[in-house]
């Protein structure tokens, strides 16, 4: 399993992408992709918001993750 | 796609062609907002502004915008366009703008477009100053 | 007359130059409005219309309604143009902008300039149709 | 003492000027100014709203009028 990863959340992991499934069962859920996430890196429990898209739409806690789905960590947006 | 909305991540933005855009026989208002590169942040000088996107998902982000805003005020036409990359003091990052029979219903869509731009679509702006780097809004 | 403000009654409106008039180093919010003609007033359809002025007058009211809007929202530049002579369907008849620092303030001044605009400058726009000419406004 | 006409007064009235003082003395306020107007063409009666500039800025009814003044019917404005 890939995460996208953009802006301040690419610049914390050191890569534009992570595996959350490095030697462990993928995270099923949103919720638990979260929490792999701020564990692995702390800093992102300092974040204003953080948001998980799949499949390039917004993703609520409780969404399933699928191999096949496009997943990506969303941090505080700031366009415009 | 709706041929009445135009939606676009770009490089650089041409603001001459937005009036032709939006330019619509049943619109007699036409709105605009530009955002653009503001020289001093909380009086810090600012050198240029870089924004970054998740691009699929931000044309799909826009595109839902648009399309609420044609619904809510009867648009004929929007426009959405941001761009991305390196830009410096005065140089546009953002159009957004609408057309409709009168001037009302313009003036509040263009500013939903450019508010909810802001909350919901996935581009990241990063400030250059002279000796830091800062990700807008990453940090309460 | 203040170089942050520009003030023009001309034939032609020219789209394409507002957003190099507000630009400023100090404004990261542009908001412009046009105003264009329309194909139909209550379902007649409109060939053109005519804009007649009183040109001093219309251009000291305009001033005065740039300058309380700059003073009201700490504006860095403001643009009201409008056009005389017959317009055809989708061409513009009128356009006024605002810079500043945020977007409240231009988004506010610009809806203000148009309302004020229509109320206080010497302008009058006659509508033509097929068979009939009509003084918009003129009679209740 | 000429007054400028624009819009409909100018169709009202027929020319682009009128001269309330023909064969009479001439009126000495924007009220009196806009008295005669009336009385020489009802048709000014009928419409939304009427105003009077002197030296191209809206002046009130009791402002006075004087011989060296430009002095302007203005119609309902409809610029915009």
């Amino acid at each position: 399993m890939e995460v996208l990863l953009f802006g301040i959340a690419k610049d914390i992991v050191g890569r534009s992408s992570w595996y959350p499934n490095e030697g462990d069962e993928t995270p099923a859920t949103v919720s638990e992709l979260k929490e792999r996430l701020k564990k692995s890196f702390p800093e992102f429990g300092k974040l204003t918001s953080l948001a998980v898209a799949v499949n390039s739409e917004y993703a609520e806690d409780s969404v399933s993750l699928g191999q096949n789905d496009e997943i990506a960590i969303i941090p505080p947006v700031s366009g415009g | 796609m709706d041929k009445n909305i135009i939606i676009e991540i770009v490089g650089d933005i041409d603001v001459a062609k937005v009036y032709s855009e939006l330019s619509h026989p049943r619109s007699g208002g036409i709105c605009v907002f530009f955002g653009a590169v503001r020289e001093f942040t909380q009086s810090e000088e600012v050198i240029a502004l870089e924004f970054e996107t998740y691009k699929n998902m931000a044309l799909k982000e826009m595109d839902k915008i648009a399309k609420e805003a044609v619904e809510k005020w009867d648009l004929n036409k929007v426009v959405i366009r941001h761009a991305v990359g390196k830009k410096k003091v005065e140089e546009p990052v953002v159009v957004v703008g609408a057309s409709s029979a009168h001037r009302d219903g313009c003036f509040e869509a263009c500013r939903f477009l450019i508010d909810t731009l802001k909350k919901r679509v996935p581009i990241w702006k990063k400030e250059i100053f002279k000796n830091k780097k800062v990700w807008v809004s990453a940090h309460p």
